[in-house]
């Protein structure tokens, strides 16, 4: 059987050079390149944007029409049986069979991806317990809950240790406490177990805390790739919040020649015509006290993955 | 976590106004000790409240009674004690209450067989509109569709079924909008697009009651919040002034600052503050008892030990923190 | 941020070797019978295809029961008719013909619960993001079904034949007995691969189960009764029998065991290789449809 | 509010559930059902006892199969469908009356069932010469189709695999129990359409022969009490 090559840690887990992908007259992906590297990677787009059949792709499900595409080292079209033992895979549905026990499901698709009865058994016991199903673990999956099933999934798709995960959604349906729990696990399966990670999510909050990476999809085409840190910068504007009324801090400022825009008890402030000598955080907080006024907040100004992605267009 | 979380967007203009056909602050929902219960289950246990126009968000953990809530406040569900009142009347009877209400129900399933215009004329015609074909169009228009489509609906992505279920909810002008989780799988830039158009129909007088667990667009709903924890109204109102009702939970700063030690050293004198924790060589956190007097405290604190501000944060202000505490509790 | 951290301590990697793919077709063979079983679930999943395997064999075990009491010896000198066991029961060629119907009902619940469940749940998703593809998880749902098909279409045969050997009216010698038992064997293989082949096709018209159910027994019902009256009445060459699935099934038996063409089938007319080449063809067609359909299904993922 | 009330939208709620009905694979297949009963009346043109042949076809396989599994089929989905899919929602919060609902859905499975069954199997009547049996056929299949339709349409909000006990109740109550004696023939709604086609034949069912009246009174009384059931069943139910 063939058994992957070990890939030296800095060699991208996924390259596309060129990768095109057209249904009938409708182009899906177009000419699309990138490198993604170890770690987690957040695959991004709007709806429509190509991401499903990227995926699809990467698992070798469809042919693609042009260009390269390696995914652990194999050629997803020719090696797909091969690589899809090495990945594991969670889709965006909350479907599942309802009256099937959590535990036979997990082993086995564990078993399907090459592992023997009992060190299935074992594995996803293991993958369900770390998931925070160990209790649940023989409940029939159509008793549980959304949060409950997005983690059989999660479970599943790692069950059979894989090299990469490719996680669709998997915050979708999750309350706020849920989805928490959910983006540490992902972030511990990265990091501690050592498992590279691609996943899709509309909340780019939730983008931004997990991702290292990330590759932005528009209309079929890469328009993003690049680290976290290189997209998500800080500006050197300030954002201040008081208790209560803001334009007297605001006037002051004004009048040393900085650019001060109010909003009730909100400032933002640039540098504006101010001298460079006068140091804008001191001059903000002097005309803070200046004015007895109670500060509740005080950041920079942040260039948030939403804005990055709402530029891009 | 380290990540900051995203400064929340200016408050809508006007905010929730009254439309020029319902006097301000006119009730338009009203539960009044309202129960549902599916066998030994309580799904809603005791819950009344009154809100009127403007948007409101319905927040709760999952399987804490949100559906069940709408599914009432829509006559889709009998409350099993207590009663339900829409603009005045019953849901479930009233063919006038009925022709107010506008819902998008929470199944992605739309009718297969129709065109996008053909079900919201559809629901335009069910609603017993004079005129229903320039009523679809209008409301296609609104959710930005085009009315001119020959496509049947499943041919349409995820995002664009939602807008055609949004357009036959408005169709018919209605007072009361119930939306169940109208955001799921929509993505960020449709979500924004979603978002404005909940605040113009709210600024229209209608009362928008929207269920969701996505904390990050609900801030974007504006400060109007009902939170149900349990299957029971945990907090009702303005989220910040919730948060300020929270007087037991102690408030939590974190502070950046050159010179942080000597700030440190001057913040555990100040009578406001509880506690003080330096993080590291630039980072403090603080606990203060009162948020209005540390405040106060810290710029000139700063100012005396000269200390240069770089960031204060407070930690539990923003929805989720609310929120978590809410349900938790 | 504090540097306390909280270790895991429960993951490992897998160090052991990992098995070529025809081990989970073998296992999504295994999982499929375990699935249309209702192995594994609540009791009520199980009822359905129990039963039907149950009242499938009930005439055998009938058989099995006086072979075991012998009452043929106080019989015997009533007459030749009662001899021994295989007088009262069906012959071992005609017995799928008595239940030929339970395992039409049988086929027509097994073969939408394999197929169309998996589109239903997702599952079908899940399967191809494994090393399995379309082909492979066809070929891993058919040996599952087949395997259950051929068991309730020969298994009672060969406890009668068990119990002949029992009760010493059976074959003669250890090779009439294998001969028996091969003929079984043929017989049910053939059914089964027929069977199994219509009913996947059927069922992969439809995600939904029950609609697949209805459209297994109406199609099988209605070819019977159509070929028939068409034979009878309406002048049609006699070869048109060959469209009539389930007389072809319970043909195969008999032509195999050399039996009399039993005389309401309908499909008695036709010459025994054209019976055989019939159901082959059935299945190859049938299995192309399947495979043509499972190309084409649009995937949930 | 308002002074007059426009027209009920039963047109608009028939044509959804009529397009919801005819999907192309549904008509085929059905459509061929159907037509196998001109094949079978054909053949029975040659047999010994014509007016028998005749019966057997279009009452027998024409109303007892072709009929009854049509109709299960096609009612039990119109409304059965929306509230497996979440779509009655759509239409049961709307200010119209709620009767209008399975009215708009008997209406629709009839139209549907009147092209692939009604058709096919008044053709078979014609194409047996018997005297007068195209009337008695029309009007024995549209009362049966009626009353099966009603009972099913109310069937399909009630149970969840409406399909199954439909057909459960056709195979085994129509089929085997209904012909066991004349006691248990009564409660057959075949029985009463089979008589009607039975009396323009000249000859007897094997259910037994109803009277003139009744084969017309029972399907209308079974009609009427389906729309009752469902709309009672309506106003009662909590939707999804």
């Amino acid at each position: 059987m063939l058994m992957p090559m070990p890939l030296p840690p800095s060699a991208p887990i996924v390259t596309a050079r060129g990768v095109t992908k057209a249904y009938g007259a409708t182009s899906v992906l177009r000419d699309v390149e990138f490198d993604m590297s170890n770690g987690v990677t957040g695959l991004l787009g709007s709806n429509g944007a190509g991401k499903t059949t990227l995926i699809g792709l990467m698992l070798g499900l469809h042919r693609r029409d042009g260009g390269t595409l390696s995914v652990l080292g194999f050629d997803p079209e020719g090696d797909g049986s091969a690589l899809r033992q090495r990945i594991g895979y969670s889709p965006e549905h909350h479907l599942l069979p309802p009256d099937v026990q959590a535990m036979d499901l997990v082993r086995h698709l564990t078993q399907l991806h090459g592992i023997e009865h009992l060190a299935a058994t074992e594995r996803a016991s293991d993958a369900l317990w770390q998931v925070g199903l160990g209790e649940e673990r023989f409940r029939p999956i159509g008793t549980m809950s959304t949060g409950q099933r997005q983690r059989v999934k999660l479970a599943s798709a790692f069950a059979h240790d894989p090299d990469l995960m490719i996680l669709d959604e998997p915050t979708d349906g999750l309350d706020p406490m849920q989805r928490d729990d959910m983006l540490d696990l992902i972030g511990r399966i990265a990091g501690d177990f050592g498992i590279d990670v691609i996943l899709t999510s509309h909340l780019l909050d939730e983008v931004e805390r997990v991702c290292d990476h990330v590759v932005i999809l528009g209309e079929g085409r890469v328009t993003r790739s690049t680290t976290l840190s290189d997209l998500v910068s800080v500006d050197d504007r300030l954002d201040v919040e008081l208790h209560g009324d803001a334009s007297a801090v605001g006037t002051m400022l004004h009048s040393v020649g900085f650019e001060v825009a109010v909003d009730g008890v909100r400032l933002a402030i640039g540098r504006g015509t101010a001298s460079p000598e006068i140091s804008l955080l001191d001059a903000v907080r002097d005309a803070i006290v200046a004015s007895s006024a109670s500060l509740y907040r005080l950041e920079a100004q942040r260039r948030t993955l939403t804005d990055v992605y709402l530029e891009l267009g | 976590m380290t990540s900051l979380p995203p400064p929340p967007p200016p408050p809508p203009q006007g905010g929730p106004a009254g439309s020029p056909g319902l006097a301000k602050g006119d009730t338009m929902i009203e539960a009044k000790a309202a129960t549902k219960w599916f066998g030994d289950l309580v799904a809603v246990s005791d819950v009344s409240f009154r809100i009127g126009a403007g948007v409101t968000a319905l927040l709760g953990p999952n399987g804490a009674g949100k559906s069940t809530m709408l599914r009432m406040l829509s006559g889709q569900a009998r409350p099993s004690r207590g009663e339900i009142h829409i603009v005045g009347g019953d849901p479930r009877t009233d063919p006038d209450v009925r022709r107010r209400i506008g819902i998008v129900p929470q199944q992605e399933a739309v009718f297969e067989a129709l065109t996008a215009l053909e079900f919201v004329t559809l629901s335009a015609r069910l609603s017993e509109l004079d005129d229903p074909t320039s009523a679809a169009i209008k409301a296609l228009e609104i959710v930005e569709l085009d009315t001119g489509d020959k496509r049947r609906l499943p041919t349409y992505s995820k995002g664009m079924r939602q807008r055609v279920k949004i357009a036959q909810c408005i169709v018919h002008e209605p007072d009361v909008v119930l939306l169940d989780e109208p955001l799921t799988g929509l993505d960020p830039r449709q979500r924004l697009a979603m978002v404005e158009l909940f605040h113009t129909l709210g600024n229209d007088g209608m009362c928008v009651l929207i269920s969701s667990h996505v904390l990050e667009e609900v801030e974007r709903f504006g400060s109007n919040v009902l939170v149900i924890a349990k299957g029971r109204l945990a907090a009702q109102g303005d989220f910040h002034a919730i948060r300020a009702l929270m007087s037991d939970r102690p408030l939590r700063v974190l502070v950046k600052a050159e010179s942080a030690r000597a700030l440190a050293a001057a913040l555990v004198a100040n009578e406001a503050v509880l506690g003080v924790r330096l993080e590291d060589s630039a980072t403090i956190s603080v606990e203060a008892a009162d948020g209005g007097a540390f405040g106060l405290a810290i710029a000139a604190l700063a100012q005396q030990v000269g200390a240069t501000l770089i960031e204060v944060r407070p930690l539990d202000d923003d929805l989720e923190s609310v929120f978590k505490y809410l349900v938790n509790r | 941020m504090t540097d306390a951290r909280i270790h895991d301590t429960g993951y490992r990697k897998f160090e052991g070797e990992r098995r070529p793919v025809w081990w989970a077709i073998l296992d999504l063979a295994k999982h499929g019978v375990q699935r249309v079983l209702g192995l594994k679930r609540k009791g009520k999943h199980k009822l359905l295809p129990f039963a039907i395997i149950v009242a499938a064999f009930l005439p055998a075990i009938v058989i099995v029961g006086l072979a075991v009491m012998n009452p043929f010896d106080d019989l015997s000198d009533r007459g030749p008719q009662f001899n021994d066991v295989s007088d009262v029961g069906p012959q071992l060629g005609e017995y799928f013909g008595f239940i030929s119907l339970l395992v039409v009902l049988f086929v027509s619940f097994v073969s939408p619960e394999a197929l169309c469940t998996d589109r239903r749940t997702g599952m079908l998703g899940l399967y191809l993001a494994s090393p399995l593809t379309r082909d492979t998880y066809l070929l891993g749902r058919f040996a599952g079904l087949f395997a259950v098909i051929a068991f309730i279409a020969s298994g009672p045969q060969l406890l009668i034949l068990a119990a002949t050997g029992f009760e010493g009216s059976g074959p003669d010698n250890v090779l009439g007995y294998l001969s028996e038992f091969a003929r079984i064997v043929a017989a049910g293989f053939l059914v089964a691969l027929l069977l199994t082949t219509v009913g996947m096709a059927i069922s992969s018209l439809t995600a939904r189960n029950g609609i697949a159910s209805a459209l297994i027994v109406i199609t099988l019902m209605t070819l019977a009764a159509v070929t028939g009256a068409l034979i009878e009445g309406g002048g049609v060459a006699d070869e048109f029998a060959v469209f009539n699935v389930v007389g072809l099934a319970e043909s195969v038996g008999r032509r195999i065991f050399g039996e009399p063409p039993h005389s309401d089938v309908g499909t008695e007319v036709l010459a025994t290789p054209l019976v055989i080449f019939a159901a082959l063809a059935w299945s190859t067609a049938a299995i192309t449809f399947c495979r043509f359909r499972y190309q084409r299904i649009d995937v949930r993922q | 509010m308002r002074l007059t009330r426009p027209r009920p939208p039963i047109k608009e709620l028939y044509r959804l559930l009529w397009r919801m009905q005819i999907t192309r694979g549904r008509l085929i297949g059905l459509g061929v059902l159907g037509s196998i009963t001109i094949l079978i009346a054909l053949l029975g043109r040659g047999a010994d006892d014509v007016n028998d042949a005749a019966l057997g076809a279009v009452a027998g396989y024409g109303l007892g199969v072709v009929a009854a599994i049509s109709a299960v089929w096609v009612a039990t989905s119109t409304l059965g469908n929306l509230v497996e899919d979440g779509l009655l929602v759509y239409l049961w919060t709307k200010p119209t009356d709620r009767w209008l609902i399975p009215i708009a859905a008997l209406a629709a499975s009839l139209s549907v069932l009147a092209m692939v069954v009604l058709v096919p199997v008044s053709i078979a009547a014609a194409v047996t010469e018997v005297d007068g049996l195209v009337t008695a056929t029309i009007a024995a299949v549209t009362l049966s189709l009626a009353a099966y339709s009603s009972l099913f349409v109310a069937l399909g909000l009630a149970f969840r695999r409406a399909l199954w006990w439909g057909l459960a109740y056709i195979l085994i109550w129509e089929n085997v129990i209904a012909r066991v004696g004349s006691g248990t023939a009564r409660f057959s709604i075949l029985s009463y359409g089979q008589s009607i086609i039975a009396r323009a034949a000249d000859t007897e069912p094997r259910t037994g022969l109803r009277s003139s009246a009744a084969s017309w009174i029972v399907p209308i009384v079974v009609t009427v009490a389906g729309m009752v059931f469902a709309t009672r069943r309506l106003d009662r139910a909590e939707i999804d």
